[in-house]
């Protein structure tokens, strides 16, 4: 019994990936219409920038299981908002730094920058940071110890 | 080795992609070898692409590209042709008789001149 | 209790190739909260959209998710679809099951397993979406065209034509653009003076035109339909409303020295000048960086003899505000430096020239009086080597990645004109590839060959180098696989153009995107070619890619139907998804407003009701919905949790990285 | 000041002079050029195949050497400088050669790349400096002299960073300093024919003469090199054009040593 739970497939990271509209959604977008591959474990959520990335959506997702979390934006100067992705980079570097300090590798959370006209940027910063994941290995799971096991 | 894995290998050794090759012919516009290269310097690119290295393998050019990198600074897509010709030159010296040069070809040349660095380039690179 | 309907679009083999739709319909059904799933081949077609509106009322759906393209693609046809049914166009969703999913996985488990989840993590949001009222703000029928090139004079001409008020702000003294330097152009050969300056002039005899030359754009603020746009007006040391042009300045001006950036530096002009002939406006101006009184003190020749009295040395920049319903950017080009080529010996040898400076030199209103003279000796060239792509497709760093795409055809003219003109000059040409597609194009190019005999190498120069007197031009020619060195008077090289530098300044003010490149970045690259991301901007010319004469005129011309078409509505709906605070939690702190790039926030004193009958005045945010565009700065920075994003609230991102974690 | 200095072959045999000219000027110019120790033969030409890495182990000893000595490594001849540098950059570049050179070398620290390497050229202009030179020197050498670069120390330029590798201008300005008119000419940046003189003399002595034919025809009355090679085809395969020196040569002349 044992034998065969150890067994299992091997290990495949849940990827979330914030992505602002204007540029780096437009990048994925991009990237698909070119046909330029990445894996299927990374999963797309659409927000309007990337400074609407409250740091709880960070620490929710690790605590629902998620192995990184990744934040595409504008590049720096190229904010639809004009300065929302500054927010995004300071905001996240303290959460980064915080999630470190809570042993939460530093290497499972990321903030990239991909413009529209970049898809094959941004299928090459998600194969890397799966890469990276995959070698981290499965995270441990932060658990909510309000919330009663099995609500 | 089979002639698949001689190829990839060669590529593995020149470090360059042909590929990224146009075919714009700009190594060959400014090699300052040219008329001593029996294969020209855009063709060790072309011809290694396509596989065809045995002509390559056995082609006078390996020995006179001068290493000057000329048609490295130059190419727009930055290949560089000089490392395919090094890259084929070093499969063929390290292959046994194959040496550039052989050392009792020397001493004759030698002139009270000649600077040890010209020996140790020579023999550096025609020979393993 | 939501009752939603999903609608899995197999976009003909696009999705249904990889995806198994039927599949991920079939499982989508037992989700809870649905209470219908179908799938379709063309979900967006007429009959697709009707099976959509067909369940919306059958099944009383409250919300709906579509698993298709991107919502950049058809979130609003979709939309669209669920208002004709009577449902609210916001509690649609889409699931982006072909960029995200089928266009990039091959394998068809993996990817119908992903496109499940994609799918439950939209039905996951839609569930806690509101029904939501799109607003409607005022539009300014009042459009600005940056950039008086031909770009934007066509696109200036044809709003005005509309009867549009348009005000175009061209950072030179002039308007015009590089169309106005050039000579002949292709493929008719028309001389572009003689098509321009009519245009030109049309510009600024039209009613509805007012030109804002020597003007930058300095501060853009506000949104679609209200744009409030600060210009600094240039002090050009002139009376713009007295200067008649009469040149009488130019004559006398001590300080003639001056590089004559019309002509390429090819030759020199006074401080004081009008850039050309047929300038528009046709007023002088003066260069500070040259003009004796402005740097000393001392001279003030030009106003003495100015009758108008129209000089004036104490003018400063000025600032005009405007509102504009919408913005052209017809910034424009410039052909690259040339400083990582110094292999062709353009910085050693004056008659290494580029394409436009050939231009100026053929030009008949250049500085050789139309009469080609190379700039070394004032000789007659009588063997001349073009050299194709010179900084274009050049990956390696020194140059730009793309083809410049006018070179292979302005270079063809170039070698036709010499040939008919000088039928004793020897005409080469080192090519990589000819690309000459359009109508009329190859013909033309092929004409060069036949008709006119010149002399195309396909191969290209490794080294440009002077001997003797000559310049030796050594390149390959690949179809003989040989090396040659021709002998040449001048050479002239195709030099790679890009987009004019203060793009990068305009795409900030505007938050236009704009790619690696520097060329603004177009709404859909097919679909809607001419509009910028930032909704009421839009794009013609070279600012968006390398093009032609005839293509930017085409783009400029779709800029202004977009801008006629923006600028005939009354009000424009607004964007509903903006920010909202909760008063009951706001503590009034002002840190959301300190994040707002846009002030959309204000604190109002606010009555709340205390328990017992007593009262509390508090001071609260307050979200103008007009003003804000969603971005959601705010919401992350209050402290309190306070603020929320409308169609992007917190508790609708946190269930859709519940659904996407959930095993 | 002191700096880790490596002669490599030719300085140390056939051309001893110009090692000892060139040490005396750099004393003369405040630069103590310390010899380092045990140095070995870097190999004369740059190894380009991605799998040769005992052929670079020597210039990373020496690199390593100075870089416990000072942080710095001086060259002369512009074939160590070329091979030295781009192994250089390989340690500080290259993951895979990085690991498997310490993995031969077993040093008490893994070396990276941490040297920075410096040619005798660069020194006079970014140690000296050339405006002090030009105060040091007794003799200006009025004459029209032409600067031969050669390939080896601006290409590739991305990695050797020397100068503009078609427009170079360091050597013209050395020539400035010790009162000479340099003289451009459009061979200067072209192969002199280099290690090929052994076994085909032909195209050397084309690729020679046209450098010299070019030097002259721009009215150069002499050419200065910074190679041993080059000094070699130029002078033996060069027809005699145009006499051509040892950059070393003319400082010491310049400087009066």
């Amino acid at each position: 019994m044992q034998e065969v739970t150890t067994k299992k497939k091997e290990f495949t990271p849940n990827i979330v990936a914030f992505c602002c509209n204007w540029c780096s959604y437009a990048g994925a977008d991009l990237a698909g219409s070119s046909r330029l591959s990445y894996p299927a474990n990374v999963k797309i959520i659409r927000v309007p920038c990337s400074c609407r990335v409250n740091p709880t959506f960070v620490l929710k997702a690790f605590q629902q299981g998620a192995d990184g979390v990744i934040l595409c934006g504008c590049h720096p100067g190229d904010c639809h908002y004009v300065t929302g992705n500054y927010y995004t980079r300071r905001r996240m570097a303290l959460l980064f730094n915080f999630l470190n300090y809570m042993g939460i590798e530093k290497e499972r959370t990321r903030v990239e920058w991909v413009s529209a006209a970049e898809g094959q940027r941004f299928s090459a910063v998600m194969n890397d940071f799966v890469k990276t994941i995959t070698e981290l290995g499965e995270n441990k799971r932060l658990t909510d110890l309000r919330v009663k096991e099995g609500e | 080795m089979t002639k698949e894995e001689r190829i990839e290998n060669i590529k593995r050794i020149s470090g360059t992609d042909v590929r990224k090759c146009m075919k714009c012919g700009k190594c060959s516009g400014r090699c300052p070898a040219f008329k001593d290269m029996d294969i020209k310097p855009h063709q060790f690119v072309t011809m290694l692409g396509k596989g065809e290295i045995d002509k390559l393998l056995e082609s006078k050019a390996i020995w006179n590209c001068l290493s000057c990198m000329a048609c490295v600074e130059r190419c727009p897509r930055g290949v560089a042709p000089a490392a395919v010709v090094e890259a084929i030159r070093d499969t063929v010296v390290r292959m046994q008789g194959k040496n550039g040069i052989k050392a009792e070809e020397i001493p004759p040349i030698v002139d009270e001149l000649i600077p040890q660095q010209l020996l140790v380039s020579a023999y550096r690179k025609y020979n393993k | 209790m939501q009752r939603i309907g999903v609608f899995i679009c197999w976009c003909g083999s696009n999705i249904a190739a990889t995806v198994d739709v039927k599949k991920v319909a079939e499982t989508i059904k037992s989700e809870p909260g649905v209470v219908y799933s179908e799938n379709y081949q063309y979900m967006c077609s007429e009959n697709g959209q009707q099976l959509i509106k067909q369940a919306i009322k059958e099944h009383n759906l409250t919300g709906i998710v579509v698993g298709s393209c991107s919502p950049r693609m058809h979130e609003a046809t979709f939309r669209k679809t669920a208002e004709a049914a009577g449902l609210n166009p916001y509690m649609v969703e889409i699931a982006n099951i072909r960029e995200h999913c089928s266009w990039i996985h091959k394998d068809m488990d993996e990817a119908t397993e992903k496109a499940i989840v994609l799918v439950r993590t939209a039905i996951a949001k839609v569930k806690l979406n509101a029904p939501l009222q799109a607003g409607e703000s005022p539009v300014v029928k009042r459009a600005l065209v940056i950039g008086g090139g031909i770009a934007g004079i066509q696109a200036a001409l044809d709003i005005a034509d509309a009867g549009f008020e348009v005000d175009i702000v061209e950072k030179n003294a002039t308007i015009g653009g590089r169309m106005a330097q050039l000579d002949k152009t292709f493929p008719t050969l028309d001389c572009s003076a003689c098509i321009l300056t009519p245009k030109m002039v049309d510009c600024a005899q039209h009613e509805k035109i007012d030109i804002l030359s020597y003007s930058e754009v300095e501060e853009v603020k506000g949104f679609v339909g209200n744009f409030n746009v600060k210009i600094r007006r240039k002090a050009r040391y002139v009376d713009e409303t007295k200067c008649t042009g009469c040149k009488i300045c130019m004559e006398k001006c001590p300080s003639k020295k001056g590089l004559n950036t019309f002509n390429m530096g090819l030759n020199n002009r006074p401080a004081i000048h009008i850039p050309f002939a047929q300038a528009i406006p046709n007023v002088a101006v003066i260069d500070p960086e040259q003009c004796i009184k402005l740097k000393t003190g001392k001279c003030g020749i030009c106003q003495k003899f100015c009758g108008a009295g129209a000089i004036d040395y104490e003018q400063k920049d000025t600032f005009v505000e405007r509102e504009y319903g919408a913005i052209v950017v017809a910034t424009g080009f410039k052909p690259i430096a040339l400083d990582n080529f110094n292999e062709y010996g353009y910085a050693e040898n004056k008659d290494v020239i580029t394409s436009l400076e050939l231009e100026r030199l053929m030009n008949a209103a250049g500085p050789t009086d139309g009469v080609l003279l190379r700039p070394s000796d004032g000789k007659h060239p009588k063997v001349i080597t073009f050299i194709q792509c010179v900084g274009s497709r050049d990956t390696s760093g020194c140059g730009k990645p793309y083809c410049s795409k006018i070179c292979c055809m302005y270079t063809a003219k170039h070698a036709m004109l010499i040939r008919e003109k000088y039928p004793d000059t020897e005409v080469h040409v080192f090519y990589i590839d000819v690309r000459t597609p359009g109508k009329n194009y190859d013909e033309f190019y092929r004409r060069a060959v036949e008709q006119y005999g010149v002399d195309y190498i396909k191969g290209m120069v490794g080294k440009v180098y002077n001997e003797n007197g000559k310049l030796m031009v050594q390149g390959s020619n690949l179809i003989d696989n040989e090396q040659i060195t021709i002998e040449s008077d001048l050479v002239v090289l195709a030099t790679a153009i890009e987009p004019e530098p203060s793009i990068r300044k305009v795409a900030t003010l505007l938050t236009a995107s704009i790619d690696t490149n520097n060329f603004l970045t177009e709404s859909h690259a097919k679909l809607r070619p001419v509009e910028s991301p930032t909704a009421g901007v839009y794009l013609a010319g070279v600012c968006q890619g390398p093009k032609d004469i005839p293509e930017t005129v085409s783009q400029a011309s779709a800029c202004a139907a977009k801008v006629i078409g923006l600028l005939a509505k009354d009000k424009l709906k607004t964007n509903p998804c903006v920010a909202v605070p909760d008063e009951m939690m706001c503590n009034g702190c002002s840190q959301c407003a300190n994040v707002c790039a846009y002030g959309a926030i204000t604190y109002v004193d606010k009555e709340f009701r205390l328990g017992g009958g007593k009262t509390e005045i508090r001071r609260v945010a307050s979200v103008n919905p007009a003003v804000c565009q969603g971005c959601g700065a705010c919401t992350v920075t209050c402290p309190s949790g306070t603020m929320d994003l409308k169609g992007f609230s917190s508790k609708q991102i946190m269930s859709e990285v519940e659904a996407i974690c959930k095993k | 000041m002191k700096i880790s200095y490596y002669p490599g072959c030719t300085l140390k045999t056939k051309a001893k002079d110009l090692d000892k000219i060139a040490r005396l000027c750099a004393s003369v110019l405040g630069v103590e050029m310390e010899e380092i120790e045990n140095w070995q033969c870097c190999g004369a030409v740059y190894p380009m195949g991605t799998d040769e890495i005992a052929t670079k182990l020597s210039a990373v000893r020496a690199l390593d050497h100075a870089k416990k000595n000072g942080g710095k490594l001086l060259t002369l001849c512009s074939a160590c400088h070329n091979v030295i540098k781009r192994t250089n950059e390989d340690m500080k570049t290259n993951k895979d050669i990085r690991f498997r050179a310490n993995n031969y070398l077993q040093l008490d620290e893994p070396y990276g790349g941490e040297t920075e390497v410096l040619h005798y050229l660069e020194m006079l202009k970014t140690v000296v400096g050339f405006d002090n030179i030009k105060k040091a020197v007794k003799n200006p050498l009025n004459r029209k002299i032409g600067a031969y670069y050669g390939c080896l120390l601006l290409r590739p330029s991305g990695v050797m960073a020397f100068d503009n590798p078609e427009n170079p201008t360091i050597i013209e300005d050395f020539i400035r300093a010790i009162g000479g008119t340099p003289v451009i000419y459009p061979f200067r940046n072209e192969c002199c024919g280099a290690y090929v003189a052994l076994k085909n003399k032909d195209l050397p002595k084309q690729k020679s003469c046209k450098v010299l034919a070019s030097a002259k025809e721009k009215g150069a009355e002499e050419v200065i090199t910074a190679c041993p090679l080059c000094l070699y085809n130029l002078q033996v395969n060069g027809d005699g054009i145009l006499p051509v020196r040892y950059f070393t040569e003319l400082l010491a002349e310049a400087l009066g040593v």
